[in-house]
């Protein structure tokens, strides 16, 4: 089963990263580019019976190991096998 | 005292801080592996320096769940002293030992350089023998060195005198330009409840020889020891 | 399996970087043609990268012997004896063009590779110096390759756990399309411990250690040995990437294997991978090899015999492991998480046997592979030289203000101070730098001694360019020299020499010169070359860099409290210059800095003034006579007194000073003409004396030319005052004219 | 416009932080989790016209700066206001 997790940064917490990338970015006259946050994609394959076992498993790993709450935010996010690709997705 | 120093993959500052207490302060030391929970003979547990499992995901998140950092639970409990630098520090706050967390420095860069610590607490075992107001000088080397914790942590954690080391001026000013990462109001180092768990970002071990330009970091050692002579006397501030 | 292999055709070894006449004699070596596995193997053994086709003729001339030599070139690394019992190994490598095609993983991958040098010799890695060379500053493009190549070394030295001490950073837009990533390390081993690249003793095991296989860097030998052209971009899936965490693990579990006693050789997988090892280590023993490469760990789905062999993927290493003792072997890496695998035997020779899933896939006879063609190709000067150097820089006007010239030239990119980059190392861990980047040379203590090393780089391409022997001379001069001024007797060199396409006349002619030059240079200051590394083909389409040949010096401290720094510690201290005065601008940092000429002569070499210089600085050190010593080199003597004025304010304050000089042919010439042999002293007025009574025995020319203290830079020349400057304002330049293109 | 790429190591490159990490969930008793890489997540808020606008531009950023093309692949993905949490999120 293959899981994805997005981790960002908690709403309050200054993103140094993304200001840096933000103003790269203007620098590079993308001056269209009006908020920019950095976060981490983990992408999990893991042996589970279900989606619903594989996502609860998941919220463990988070919990134990992959984010750190007191700064982050973590989303699970099931990936089915016929959607591997996001349906939005550009390339 | 008996001290041990934890070795990790990927620690790095465990011989600076195995040789300073063997050959400087002269104590007993030995090494202690990270899946080791046997801390029974040790009065002081050192957590030095380095890069923990690469500190690939967040600094000192995975050595924070070994079983050493576990078993340091119950050795706290029972009156034992912690020590933690540099990634020492980080992995004490990822175990939840102490508050707060350590963020990628706010210039997004890696910095090693002299620092100028302001000492705001000298009722720990580790500062007993310095003045508060004192200004220790001590390196850093670290890319993620910026203390942060929520509004009420850091309420909580200055109420109780928490806050043992502030990045400062060489006259004890606690002001920006001396804040070499974006720490939360310039803390550098932070105790925990019982003052027996201290964590700081500077390095201690690599100030403790007249040869390395500087011996402020022992003071922490021999304060730890008792030792420290001031004026002639022990603990005369 | 054989029949998906591309057919073995010239036009395929051709693409793989040979040519015609090396494919015949392969055919003529095998007596048959090459299989498609066997003709991987031989495409990378003799790509110039790793076979020296162009150089090994010249290298031959570069003197490698010395009483206290333990290991010259031909291992990992070499190594010297530094007293005690204790050795040092060390060794510079370049990785320029990875470093080009992605500046992070380029450099730190260079950074890992070097590490590996030294630990697979059984010293622990202790230092790290860089050496770099970039285009203009100002180029935003440059700016985002000294980033990536800073903060990779940062990255792989930082999280490794060794001390960056050193280095340099230099610019000139000839570097612009192809910077070059030069990266030194020092290791420190019992002199009776050092280990060797061997393959002996037939049925010993061989054993893989380290990071899994993939795809990546192969043919990253064959990249190295051509230059960029347009088709750069294509090459680009050779990316590699580092591993410094599992470098770490690696290095603890190599020196805890060889203190079993176990270990009978070992050498680290870098250009061209698994298929170097295996025949390297059995040519230099004499022996064969046979391995079997199902059993290499993978890290990818069916990689093909070719593949596995020529991956250059990083933190690997093979061993040759004492017949029997494999578990004792297998639990050191375990213990520290590693895989180690037995993957074949050492044979009775003389062939490599390469089997996969039990089919034999190469068999080839060791010696074939590690002796590679030999060429003599012809070498002529450019055409262009003898107007170059016929240049008179006394023709262009002399400056107004020579005040705001200094400020100028101290803030001028490749003058000015490196803490933006060396802040981002660890300069420290090891808890033995004595002396931290910053002065001429690093120091490092040996701890259970009271020894210390000192240790520089040093190379100047525009010297190079306008006489590439005395150029390649100057190089181990003033990395000596700064040895020297630390206090250090130097007893080595390593050399990594960059130079553009050998297959032009000029250049390799410039290259033949540059190591004539090296040889002179260390048989006058008794030094060996203990090994080096050979960059060819740093051009990008058509356009060659500056010819640099980068040298790193290591020397000895008997006493380690007795060294010297460059900076000026307190007010009242005499200054004197030692050394000759002849100095020139051609080819000086004035010359590009206020023409923008890379023209001229250089100034005489008489090596053995720079010998007795070096050796009157050294005994002056020792002998706790001076506060501060710093060579005269890029911006002469003016910018010499500048940086001793304010380099110190790392620790303490800047000190300035006011000195006489003589007018000679002309003051910009005798302020920031360059010239070897010049190092300037302070002494406490109170050992005057005892510093003259040195300096008469030391048979050198000599003079007082003044005095440190107050807060301005003044420099009186025929009863004038000519430079008048506050060193607060020297400070600020000096300061920002690097750091301020990198905001 | 809220736009979301997802920028990943290329596939047949070493991901050292992944490795490390699953080695750190198996030490931790997840030994389920198979696989696992980790890549970046860059959150933007884009002044556009209409979703194709705001992707395309988003796909420049990315080649100019945002992602790192030698070493690594991108996907863009819109995230409607409406849709700002993605459906089969768990938290
Ligand atoms: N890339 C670098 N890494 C580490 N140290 C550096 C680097 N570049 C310069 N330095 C340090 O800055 C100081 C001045 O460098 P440089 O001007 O090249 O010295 P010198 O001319 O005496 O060789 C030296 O201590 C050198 O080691
Ligand atoms: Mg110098």
């Amino acid at each position: 089963m293959k899981v994805r997790v997005l981790i960002r940064l908690k709403p309050g917490i200054l993103d140094v990263q993304g200001a840096a990338v933000l103003r790269a970015l203007a620098g590079l006259g993308f001056a269209d580019a009006r908020e920019l946050r950095v976060g981490k994609l983990i992408d999990i394959e893991v042996d589970a019976a279900t989606p619903a076992a594989a996502q609860q498993r998941v919220d463990e790993m988070c919990r134990k190991l992959l984010a750190n709450t007191i700064l982050e935010d973590y989303t699970i996010e099931a990936v089915e096998a016929g959607r591997l690709a996001p349906r939005q997705a550009v390339r | 005292m008996r001290f041990g120093v934890v070795v990790f993959p990927g620690t790095w500052s465990d011989c600076d801080f195995h040789y300073v207490i063997s050959e400087v302060i002269r104590q007993p030391v030995k090494y202690v592996w990270h899946r080791d929970r046997n801390l029974s003979d040790l009065d002081c547990v050192i957590l030095p320096g380095g890069f923990s499992y690469g500190d690939y995901l967040r600094a000192g998140a995975v050595a924070g769940k070994s079983p050493v950092v576990e078993a340091l639970l119950e050795f706290v409990a029972n009156g034992g002293y912690v020590l933690g630098s540099c990634n020492g520090f980080q992995i004490l706050c990822e175990a939840g030992l102490l508050p707060g967390v350590l963020m990628r420095n706010e210039c997004l860069q890696y910095r090693c350089q002299s620092t100028n610590l302001l000492v705001e607490n000298v009722e720990t075992p580790f500062t007993r023998g310095l003045r508060a107001g004192q200004v220790l000088t001590m390196p850093i080397s670290h890319g993620e060195g910026k203390y942060y914790a929520d509004p009420p942590t850091l309420a909580a954690l200055k109420a109780r005198h928490g806050i043992v080391f502030r990045y400062a001026t060489a006259d004890g000013q606690v002001v920006k330009a001396a804040n070499p990462n974006g720490s939360v109001e310039n803390i550098a180092g932070v105790v925990n409840e019982t003052g027996t768990v201290l964590g700081l970002m500077p390095h201690p071990e690599r100030a403790a020889e007249t040869a390395m330009g500087g011996t402020d970091g022992l003071l922490l050692l021999q304060s730890l020891l008792g030792t420290l002579v001031e004026d002639g006397t022990f603990l005369k501030r | 399996m054989a029949g998906t292999e591309p057919k073995v055709t010239l036009d395929l070894a051709r693409g793989l970087g040979l040519t015609a006449d090396e494919y015949d004699r392969i055919i003529a070596r095998l007596g048959r043609e090459p299989s498609y596995t066997e003709l991987g193997l031989f495409s990378a053994l003799w790509s110039e990268h790793c076979a020296y086709k162009h150089s090994r003729a010249f290298l031959s001339r570069l003197p490698t012997r010395a009483p206290h030599l333990l290991q010259g070139p031909g291992e990992n690394a070499g190594a010297v004896d530094i007293g005690d019992g204790w050795a040092i190994v060390f060794k510079m490598e370049s990785h320029n063009h990875p470093s080009f095609i992605e500046p992070f993983q380029g450099a730190a991958t260079g950074v890992g590779g070097i590490l590996r040098d030294i630990f697979t010799m059984g010293a622990r890695p202790i230092a790290i110096l860089d050496s770099l060379r970039f285009g203009d500053p100002s180029d935003p493009k440059t700016r985002q390759l000294v980033n990536g190549v800073v903060s990779g070394i940062s990255w792989y030295g930082n999280c490794f756990g060794c001390p960056t001490v050193g280095g340099e950073i230099a610019f000139a837009p000839e570097y612009s399309g192809n910077p070059l990533v030069n990266v030194m390390c020092v290791g420190l081993v019992r002199a009776d411990r050092i280990f060797r690249a061997r393959a002996e003793g037939v049925g010993n095991p061989v054993f893989y250690v380290g990071n899994k296989t993939g795809r990546d860097g192969i043919h990253g030998a064959t990249m190295a040995s051509a230059t960029f052209d347009d088709e750069a971009e294509a090459k680009r899936p050779t990316v590699q990437v580092g591993d410094p965490f599992t470098e770490k693990l690696l290095l603890e579990a190599c020196l805890e294997a060889m203190a079993t006693g176990a270990v009978v050789g070992i050498q680290d997988m870098g250009a061209a991978g698994l298929a170097c090892c295996t025949s390297e280590m059995p040519a230099r023993s004499g022996t064969g090899m046979e391995v079997e490469l199902s059993a290499v760990p993978q890290r990818e789905t069916e990689m093909t015999p070719y593949e596995l062999l020529l991956s250059e993927s990083q933190e690997r290493m093979l061993l040759v492991g004492a017949r029997g003792r494999d578990e004792e072997l297998r639990c050191v890496f375990a213990k520290w998480e590693l895989d180690a695998v037995k993957i074949g035997e050492v044979t009775a020779g003389p062939e490599l046997v390469v089997r996969h899933r039990g089919e034999p896939v190469a068999r080839v006879p060791v010696d074939a592979l590690a002796d590679g063609p030999r060429y003599d190709k012809p070498h002529a000067p450019p055409a262009w030289l003898a107007e170059r150097q016929a240049f008179d820089p006394l023709s262009l006007p002399e400056p107004a203000d020579y005040g705001a010239t200094l400020v100028r030239l101290m803030s001028a990119p490749t003058i000015a101070s490196k803490e933006w980059a060396y802040r981002q190392y660890d300069q420290q861990v090891g808890t033995n730098t004595l002396v931290l980047p910053g002065s001429d040379a690093a120091v490092l203590r040996i701890k259970g001694t009271r020894r210390a090393i000192a240790v520089s780089t040093d190379g100047n391409g525009r010297q190079v360019v306008l006489d590439p022997r005395r150029g390649g001379a100057l190089a181990v001069c003033e990395a000596a020299r700064n040895v020297s001024c630390a206090g250090g007797r130097p007893l080595g060199v390593t050399d990594c020499m960059n130079f553009g396409s050998p297959e032009r006349p000029e250049i390799l002619w410039q290259f033949a010169e540059a190591i004539d030059g090296i040889a002179e240079a260390c048989r006058a200051l008794e030094v060996p070359v203990v090994g080096g590394n050979v960059s060819f083909y740093n051009e990008t389409s058509g356009q060659a860099i500056l010819p640099t040949p980068i040298c790193g010096v290591v020397g000895v401290l008997e006493d380690a409290g007795r060294l010297a720094t460059q900076w000026f510690k307190a007010t009242g201290h005499r200054i004197a210059l030692l050394g000759p005065d002849a100095v020139s601008l051609g080819g000086s940092e004035y010359l590009w800095t206020l023409h923008g000429r890379v023209a001229g002569r250089l100034a005489p070499l008489d090596l053995e003034m720079e010998r007795r210089v070096q050796s009157a600085v050294r005994a002056a050190v020792q002998a706790g006579l001076v506060t501060a010593a710093h060579d005269c080199s890029e911006g002469g003597l003016a910018v010499a007194l500048a940086e001793s004025s304010v380099s110190g304010t790392r620790t303490g304050a800047a000190v300035g000073c006011d000195v006489t000089v003589e007018r000679g042919r002309r003051l910009d010439e005798t302020l920031f003409g360059e010239g070897p042999s010049r190092v300037v002293v302070s002494v406490e007025a109170a050992r005057q004396r005892e510093f003259e009574a040195l300096m008469a025995e030391s048979a050198i020319p000599w003079r007082w030319i003044g005095t440190t203290g107050g807060e301005r830079l003044t420099v009186r020349a025929a009863g004038r005052v000519v430079v008048d400057v506050a060193v607060d304002r020297i400070e600020h330049a000096w300061r920002s004219g690097f750091e301020r293109h990198m905001a």
